[in-house]
């Protein structure tokens, strides 16, 4: 059952790369994702039995699963319709002018895109270090492809600044797996050896030995921390999700930064395990503050609205480290529930975004006004997105928002929770004010459909971004035009998993159903044990 | 005990118009001519009451509305009003509060009419009035808080009665200190001259009189009279203060009162003729002045007990 | 309870109603919204007014099974005679406001999304009626912020100016950072397991309330692990911030000069209310009262309402009036309390009956005379198209209702005699010249602030509400807009005669209001409604001692009116050209223009108000033109906020040299950090 | 068995410093392969008595792989980019081998305090007291030459002699893991590398320089 789970996206990533014919790609694309969802929730419901110690689905593993799966079922159907508006011809990029670039093979980028989830599926059910390892690092390779889907000179710096650090964070993470081994090897005293699997190390941790347990975590904290983004190692996320295609960007931080979480929270497991749950606790707290802090400098004045949302992952990942920091089951259900909340919340966001910057061909801020007279269902799930990011009620992250500062007040952490509050707040306050300017207003922006010089034979006028620019790229600043600029039609692949993702983001501010709060209080009490 | 109130509100009523008699008569004195006849404002009254009315195209039901809800404020006041120790007529805890708020509705309807009119002159009038009575509310206030804080009374009628004797005996200087105050805002709001020159015929100049320019007939008589009755109420609190009374009978009580009041006119009439008027950027710091000294005064108070 | 949720329902459905009708016609949304909200206020206010009268005994805490993804949060609600108190204007005034509002959104029918609009004006209402019933924290916070949310899609409904998109933005920063507040508030009034239930925190409160009263509040039952004054900072700052006190207030006259004038009048009349009905019941609840509580009240009350009245007077734009005078009138809500609280802490119970009583009387008579001049306003602008005071003139003629209903609401934000905002100015001032006059010096001093904190503010408000009413009703019309202006329909006027005729009801007959106010002044005071509705009774006798002197006036009024006309009848009146010492063309613009009027005053505070005057002289021997132009921009945004805000803006943004582009940092980045966690952790 | 251990190991070390002091990337390239080899020879060597299929496996398939298909890989993409000299660095090359050397020292001091699991020198464990540091060290000398250089390509083949050093931190180990994380960590390291290049060669065809200078051009402007 898990092996299935594994290899059905990695066999239809392998038929995407053969399929010839575009249409029937895509088709293959949603069918793997909605038959992965399936298969998913089908091994919530029948727990499969572990294969080999190696891999088995515990409560952490299956909601974060959940949720990977369910995000690459929404980004599926978005990248289905952004396929099919996408132009392989080769056309001029509207950010530098005369530079030409045209888009990877789109095969390439679907067959990318499935064995990615088959990797994500993999770190989800790794139970042995090693093998989590392993699959952390195919992740890495299998999005580095799609980062540089556009292929121009930006999105390429990005795909190699991202593969450099990323690696360099994994070898470190190695290294520690390595570290972690070698205690293994000497706490198997009498012959009996305990492998590096999760299940073995939990169960004899009195015995490994106390200092390389420490330094194992130092490593893999360290190494998983690159990939997750927390500061002053997240230096990697700002570049590769704005360059990056935004269903891209949607995955990455969606799915991957939580992929990385679960490495650092199956460490930390065996580390309160073997009695250095203290430990694990500042480094995480410390970790997180550094992280709300440092999204909080970068979020103010920045002008690229995918760089801000970028750093709203990475302030939200320091959430979650902050939450873990804590300690404590109320914080645990706190960090659960605020997994949950950021992929829904953020994945809605790069959708939108996406159709922002198909139709505005900008990404500065201060180019973008009046989205929701262009674009209103975009314009108002921008809109809830922003409140849902912000942790505004009614919508999901305040509520868990509210549980992880309710447990550092318990716990009488009187600076956590004042840095907390107030890097929140600095947040808030930069991101409502870039998102309301550019959500109202009278719409600027280039007119699609009736620019003056229509280079001969372009396709006609449609949403897909880096559509055929036209006229000169600066179109897009100088051309205000008597009147706002028309209404653009969104299509309904554009805005439905955006939409849906909206309602449960508000759903899981107001009301909690069953089958989620189960899951959310497995994952918790796994994650709980990290005392 | 009643019928003590309703005479002093008669005697009120009738002798306010003779007031600014005394004053013109003083001002005469000093400047040696005969000056108008006491009753000059009685006949004016009188003579007004019988005129027709002129009223500008521009105004509406406010600027006729303005005399009368002003002398029904003032009347009103009256009625709160102490007069020789005995008690008002209406006479309750906070009264002092309804008679300064009674004196804002006065003003407020007064400006608003000068307003509607809608000429230069009447609209500079409305602002410095308004602008200076800002600033003579609170010592009003704050020297009737003081005098609260003395008496130990919230009521007007308490404050003025029996205990006014003693109050002098222990705390002379905060008592003078609120005379003086008491006094700049009588010759604040009832615009005599180191405030306002009454009889001036420069409306560049005026306050209170510009307010009034438009208004004729039994508008103007209406307005006169309530200036007059506004002089008789702040005349009777300062006259409460300083002719300290014994344990006499009422009748002789209302006389000495009377006679108070006289005295009270005959003074601001010397310090009229004596003063010129203060250039309109000064009479802001001497309301502030006043204010200071109320306030000395309450701080004494308040430190005393 | 359950006729208040049926209200509730109802206004949602209204305006889910609005979101629909929408495609048919901007006029349909409107009419469905204010249905719904009619029909849903009526409903409430009906139960509301029942539960402060003691009719229906107040209906236990409900408490629906509901499950909120945290276990702290539960749907707990319950309606006591605060709540009822303030449920009364939530109920009301955005009824009124919607009807009034129905004629002015038609004009937007076509082009703007005036469905929308509609659906977060019932969701504004909808969401106040939750904050003011709602017993559990988690419950409260969310409805505080969804009603904070909602008021910015009204504010920014005209949001291509950008003076509206910069309002929104910074009331919701407002807001925001009031909620964070309000967090730290909720969460440390009650740590532990314990759920966020009102009830049980008042509960554990008060035992250990009663437990440590002779100790320090060390915390003994754990309930009280932070001091009580911290507690009380945070509700203060949290809920001052939403109420509008001082340093909080920037938002304010933004927001409600920005949004259309009807949705101002909910805004004004009932959304300033919940931040007075959460300082109210954080009161209620933190249980035990500290000396130094009621003096900072007063202090920051009267401040902010001695600010608000100068700002008023600074202003040219007619709304920015009305807006500052909320500030003013929030600032003498918080005195009242501050008043009640000095009462609480030196013991006497009828000071603080009559503080509290007082401060909530006049959010009452708040919440019925502006949400009058701000329906005014709106329909100055329906009819002359704008709000600037030096374009008016001569409105009284042109549109006589909205010219009563502006004297009417001017009169009674004055809190002159005959209406109802100096029955709550006096009840305040009773006090405080009680306290004054009778208790011990640390009691007394804080009131004479009091005292004559009231005095200035009354003469400030006056001189601003009389050059408001003169400058842009009476004397000639200053523009050709104002010369075309026409009443509009009686949708417009009707809710603006109802509101002037519960403004003169409150005024006149404030011993009606007495029963309903002892019983929500107990709850705050934490004593039994019954014995507080006898102290409050005998506290407030000058009250009904006054009614003589207040209807003599009245009478007199009449009276003289009634003399003058019999004087006139036998006589020829005449209409004239006002006396203009014989000039020969007097034109509209000699009239005093609003900055002129109030120039003097505003001079004398310069040092608070600061504004800017820009002027072109004449130039020449034949000058053709000479202007002056003054502005007033709120110092405490231009002088405290704007710095703030840009110079921490400028700090982080050298910070981002921190991203620098070169991947060998980056790798150092990780370098560094990996050998510090070593060394932190492994040394 | 020993002896041949160290003689891998001192190789390695000077391997290291060689590549940290020359300028000549195809050079570099080669001393790099070489390492790779010796350092996949090393579970053999280390258990030459007790060799099993797995430990040829694995050395194998590590030398097949760092010996030969990756240094094709890199020249490959020198060739396109036609690039002789890494343009001068950051930090020159005398002063980088005096950094190699002072962190060889810092590395023999660290693991001298730092207890090894394994007791030093145990006949067929086949690890020697040299493992430990020279892993670190590699590990150390990976990381300069990415920090210090400006060429793409010498990025990669720093990010090469990091992996190498982790991967003789391991076999030093001794690590009885089963055979298939020894592989999949191989088959990693050279995916790694592999998509490595590929980048470097679209660098090299994109700005037609494969000098990092030209890719910083993704920063947070200091305003």
């Amino acid at each position: 059952m898990l092996l299935t789970l594994i290899l059905l996206p990695a066999v239809a990533g392998a038929a995407a790369f053969i399929i010839p014919r575009d249409r029937a790609r895509r088709a293959l694309l949603i069918a793997a994702a909605l038959a992965h969802l399936g298969l998913t929730v089908a091994a919530g419901i029948w727990p499969p039995a572990p294969v080999s110690g190696w891999l088995a689905l515990d409560g952490l593993g299956y909601l974060f699963l959940c949720i990977t799966s369910g995000l690459f079922l929404c980004a599926a159907v978005y990248a289905a319709g952004y396929l099919s508006r996408e132009e392989p011809h080769p056309r001029q990029d509207f950010f530098e002018g005369g530079q030409w670039f045209h888009n990877a093979p789109e095969a390439v980028f679907t067959g990318n895109l499935l064995l990615f989830l088959s990797c994500m599926t993999l770190v989800m059910l790794a139970h042995h270090f090693g093998l989590l390892w392993v699959a952390v690092e195919t992740t890495t390779l299998a999005t580095a492809p799609l980062i540089y889907f556009h292929r121009h000179h930006r999105s390429l710096e990005a795909t190699w600044k991202y593969l450099v650090v990323c690696s360099v964070g994994i070898a470190l993470a190695l290294l520690g797996t390595y570290i972690l081994a070698a205690a293994a090897a000497r706490a198997s005293a009498d012959g009996v050896r305990v492998p590096v699997t999760l299940e073995a190390l939990v169960e004899n941790a009195k015995r490994l030995d106390p200092a390389w347990t420490r330094a194992a975590f130092l490593f893999l904290l360290v190494g998983y921390g690159t990939k997750m983004g927390l500061a002053p190692i997240h230096t990697w996320l700002p570049d590769a999700h704005s360059e990056a295609p935004s269903v891209v960007s949607a995955l990455l931080s969606g799915a991957l930064l939580n992929g990385a979480f679960v490495g650092i929270l199956r460490a930390a497991q065996v580390c309160s395990a073997a009695g250095q749950g203290e430990m694990c606790h500042d480094l995480l707290l410390a970790f997180g503050l550094v992280s709300l802090g440092m999204a909080a400098v970068f979020v103010v004045g920045q002008t690229d609205f995918k760089r801000l949302l970028a750093y709203s992952s990475v302030e939200h990942m320091g959430i979650l480290a902050l939450g873990v920091g804590i300690g404590g089951t109320a914080a645990a259900q706190g960090v659960v529930l605020h997994g949950l909340n950021h992929s829904v919340a953020k994945g809605l966001l790069f959708m939108v975004a996406g159709n922002i910057l198909g139709v505005y061909r900008t990404k500065n801020v201060g180019e973008v006004r009046g989205v929701l007279s262009r674009l209103p269902i975009s314009g108002a799930l921008w809109v809830l997105g922003i409140l849902a990011i912000t942790g505004t009620p009614p919508f999901g992250a305040f509520m868990s928002e509210l549980a992880i500062l309710k447990a550092a007040l318990d716990a009488g952490r009187w600076g956590v929770a004042l840095g907390y509050l107030a890097a929140l707040a600095v947040i808030f306050v930069a991101m409502i004010s870039t998102a309301a300017k550019m959500a109202q207003g009278s719409a600027t922006g280039a007119d699609p459909a009736g620019a003056a010089a229509e280079p001969a034979g372009a396709p006609p006028a449609n949403l897909g971004p880096h559509a055929a620019a036209r006229g000169s790229p600066a179109t897009s600043r100088g051309q205000h035009g008597p009147g706002a600029a028309a209404r653009v039609r969104e299509p309904l692949s554009a805005y439905l998993p955006a939409a849906a993702l909206a309602a449960l983001a508000l759903l899981l501010g107001l009301w909690l159903p069953a089958p989620v709060k189960s899951a959310l209080d497995g994952a918790a009490v796994a994650l709980g044990g990290i005392k | 005990m009643a019928a003590i109130s309703w005479a002093n509100l008669l005697v009120g009523l009738c002798l306010a118009p003779l007031l600014p008699g005394v004053i013109a008569r003083t001002k005469a004195l000093f400047a040696g001519r005969r000056g108008q006849p006491l009753a000059q404002l009685y006949l004016d009254l009188w003579k007004l009451l019988r005129k027709g009315a002129v009223y500008s195209s521009v105004t509406t039901w406010v600027f006729r509305a303005g005399p009368v809800v002003g002398l029904a404020a003032a009347v009103a006041a009256l009625l709160l009003l102490p007069l020789g120790g005995a008690p008002a007529v209406v006479a309750f805890d906070g009264d002092l509060i309804l008679l300064v708020a009674l004196l804002g509705a006065l003003r407020f309807f007064l400006v608003t009419a000068a307003l509607d009119t809608g000429s230069a002159f009447e609209g500079m009038g409305a602002s410095r009035e308004m602008g200076f009575s800002a600033l003579a509310e609170p010592v009003l206030l704050v020297a009737l808080a003081a005098m609260a804080r003395g008496t130990g009374e919230t009521s007007l009628s308490g404050m003025f009665g029996a205990t006014i004797p003693g109050e002098w005996a222990t705390q002379p200087h905060a008592m003078l200190l609120i005379v003086s105050a008491l006094f700049v805002v009588l010759l604040a709001e009832n615009s005599r001259i180191p405030v306002d020159d009454p009889n001036t015929h420069l409306e560049l100049t005026m306050i209170h009189e510009v307010m009034v320019l438009d208004h004729g007939g039994p508008d103007l008589a209406f307005i006169l009279y309530a200036a007059a009755l506004k002089f008789w109420l702040l005349g009777a609190l300062l006259v409460g203060i300083v002719v300290p009374l014994r344990e006499i009978p009422p009748a002789l009580a209302a006389a000495t009162a009377v006679a108070g009041m006289a005295l009270l006119a005959f003074a601001v009439g010397v310090v009229e003729s004596c003063m010129a008027r203060l250039r309109m950027s000064r009479v802001p710091q001497l309301l502030v002045g006043a204010g200071g000294l109320a306030t000395v005064a309450l701080m004494l108070e308040l430190v005393r007990s | 309870m359950h006729q208040i949720l049926a209200g509730v329902a109802l206004v949602v459905v209204g305006g889910v109603f609005a979101l629909v009708a929408d495609r048919w016609s901007g006029r349909a949304a409107g009419v469905s919204a204010a249905l719904g909200l009619v029909l849903g206020g009526a409903f409430g206010a009906a139960e509301a007014i029942q539960v402060l009268l003691g009719v229906t005994p107040t209906p236990a805490a409900i408490r629906p099974e509901w499950a909120f993804p945290l276990e702290a949060a539960s749907a707990a609600m319950g309606v006591d005679a605060l709540s009822a108190f303030f449920l009364l204007p939530v109920f009301i005034v955005p009824a009124l406001a919607a009807i009034s509002g129905v004629v002015v959104m038609e004009e937007f029918a076509g082009h703007k999304a005036v469905g929308v609009f509609w659906f977060f004006f019932c969701l504004l209402a909808a969401s106040l009626a939750v904050v003011m019933v709602a017993r559990n924290g988690v419950l409260f916070l969310v409805a505080w912020e969804v009603m904070s949310v909602a008021a910015w899609f009204l504010i920014t409904f005209h949001h291509e100016s950008d003076r509206a998109r910069d309002a929104g933005v910074i009331h919701l920063i407002a807001a925001h950072i009031g909620v964070a507040f309000l967090l730290g508030f909720f969460l440390l009034l009650a740590p532990g397991a314990g759920g966020l239930d009102f009830d049980t925190i008042a509960a554990a409160r008060r035992a250990t309330a009663t437990a440590t009263a002779t100790a320090s509040d060390q915390p003994t039952g754990g309930a009280m692990v932070v001091a009580p004054g911290v507690l009380f900072i945070l509700a203060l700052v949290g809920f001052g911030t939403k109420a509008g006190l001082a340093p909080g207030h920037v938002w304010l006259p933004e927001a409600h000069s920005a949004a259309p004038a009807f949705a101002s009048a909910v805004l004004s009349g009932a959304m300033i209310k919940a931040g007075v009905y959460g300082l109210a019941r954080a009161l209620a609840l933190i249980g035990c009262w500290e000396f130094w509580w009621g003096p900072t009240l007063v202090v920051v009350g009267i401040a902010t309402a001695a600010y608000g009245a100068l700002l008023a007077l600074a202003q040219r734009d007619l709304k920015r009036v009305v807006a500052y005078s909320t500030v003013e009138n929030a600032g003498i809500m918080v005195a009242g309390f501050g008043v009640g609280a000095l009462g609480m802490s030196s013991g006497s119970a009828p000071l603080a009956l009559l503080g509290f009583g007082g401060g909530m009387l006049h959010a009452l008579n708040h919440a019925a005379f502006k949400p009058l001049l701000f329906l005014v306003t709106g329909s100055v602008h329906h009819a002359a198209g704008t709000y600037g005071m030096d374009r008016l003139g001569g409105l009284m003629k042109r549109m006589p209702w909205t010219g009563l209903g502006a004297v009417i609401g001017a009169v009674a934000a004055c809190g002159l005699p005959p209406l109802n905002g100096f029955v709550s100015e006096f009840l305040i001032g009773l006090a405080a010249f009680r306290a004054e006059a009778a208790q011990p010096v640390e009691v007394a001093a804080p009131l004479v602030v009091v005292v004559g904190g009231l005095a200035l503010v009354a003469g400030l408000v006056g001189a601003a509400f009389t050059r408001s009413v003169g400058v842009a009703f009476l004397g000639h019309p200053r523009a050709p807009e104002a010369e075309r202006a026409r009443e509009a329909g009686w949708p417009v006027t009707a809710p603006l005669v109802l509101l002037a005729g519960c403004c003169l009801f409150l005024g006149m007959a404030p011993v009606a209001v007495l029963p309903l106010l002892s019983r929500a002044a107990a709850v705050v005071a934490g004593m039994d409604g019954q014995i507080a509705g006898d102290v409050l009774r005998v506290a407030a006798g000058p009250l009904f001692e006054m009614q003589p002197a207040v209807l003599g006036f009245v009478g007199l009024v009449i009276l003289f009116g009634w003399w003058r006309a019999r004087l006139l009848a036998r006589r020829e009146v005449r209409t004239a050209v006002t006396w203009d010492c014989g000039y020969a063309a007097p034109a509209a613009t000699m009239q005093y223009t609003s900055t002129s009027f109030t120039q003097q005053i505003v001079d004398l505070f310069g040092v608070v108000v600061r504004w800017r005057r820009r002027m072109t002289r004449p130039a020449g021997l034949f000058p053709t033109s000479a202007a002056v132009e003054t502005l007033a921009p709120d110092p405490v945004t231009n002088e405290l906020f704007a710095p703030a805000f840009r110079g921490a803006a400028r700090l982080f943004r050298r910070l981002h040299g921190l991203h620098s582009g070169h991947v060998q940092v980056y790798v150092l980045y990780i370098a560094f950090t990996m050998l510090l966690v070593v060394a932190w952790k492994m040394g | 068995m020993a002896a041949w251990v160290d003689a891998i190991l001192v190789f390695a070390v000077l391997t290291n410093l060689a590549v940290l002091g020359s300028s000549r990337l195809g050079l570099c390239i080669r001393m790099v392969a070489a390492q790779g080899i010796m350092i996949g020879l090393l579970p053999v060597v280390g258990h030459w008595h007790a060799v099993d299929a797995r430990a040829v496996g694995l050395a194998t398939a590590s030398v097949l792989l760092k010996g030969f298909l990756v240094p094709w890989l890199l020249h490959w993409a020198l060739v396109e980019a036609n690039v002789r000299r890494e343009v001068e660095p950051y930090i020159g090359y005398p002063m980088s081998v005096l950094i190699g050397v002072a962190s060889l020292c810092l590395c023999l001091w660290l693991s001298a305090r730092m207890p090894l699991p394994v007791a030093a020198g145990e006949a067929g464990t086949g690890a020697s007291a040299l493992a430990a540091p020279v892993a670190f060290f590699s590990i150390l000398c990976g990381l300069l030459m990415i920090v210090s250089r400006r060429k793409a390509l010498t990025q990669v083949l720093g990010y090469l002699v990091m992996e190498n050093g982790i991967f003789t931190f391991g076999v030093a180990l001794a690590l009885e893991e089963p055979f298939l994380v020894e592989f999949g960590v191989l088959l990693d390291v050279v995916g790694a590398v592999f998509v490595m290049g590929v980048a470097v060669f679209h660098i090299s065809r994109e700005i037609h320089s494969i000098d990092t200078d030209q890719l910083s051009m993704l920063r947070e402007e200091r305003r």
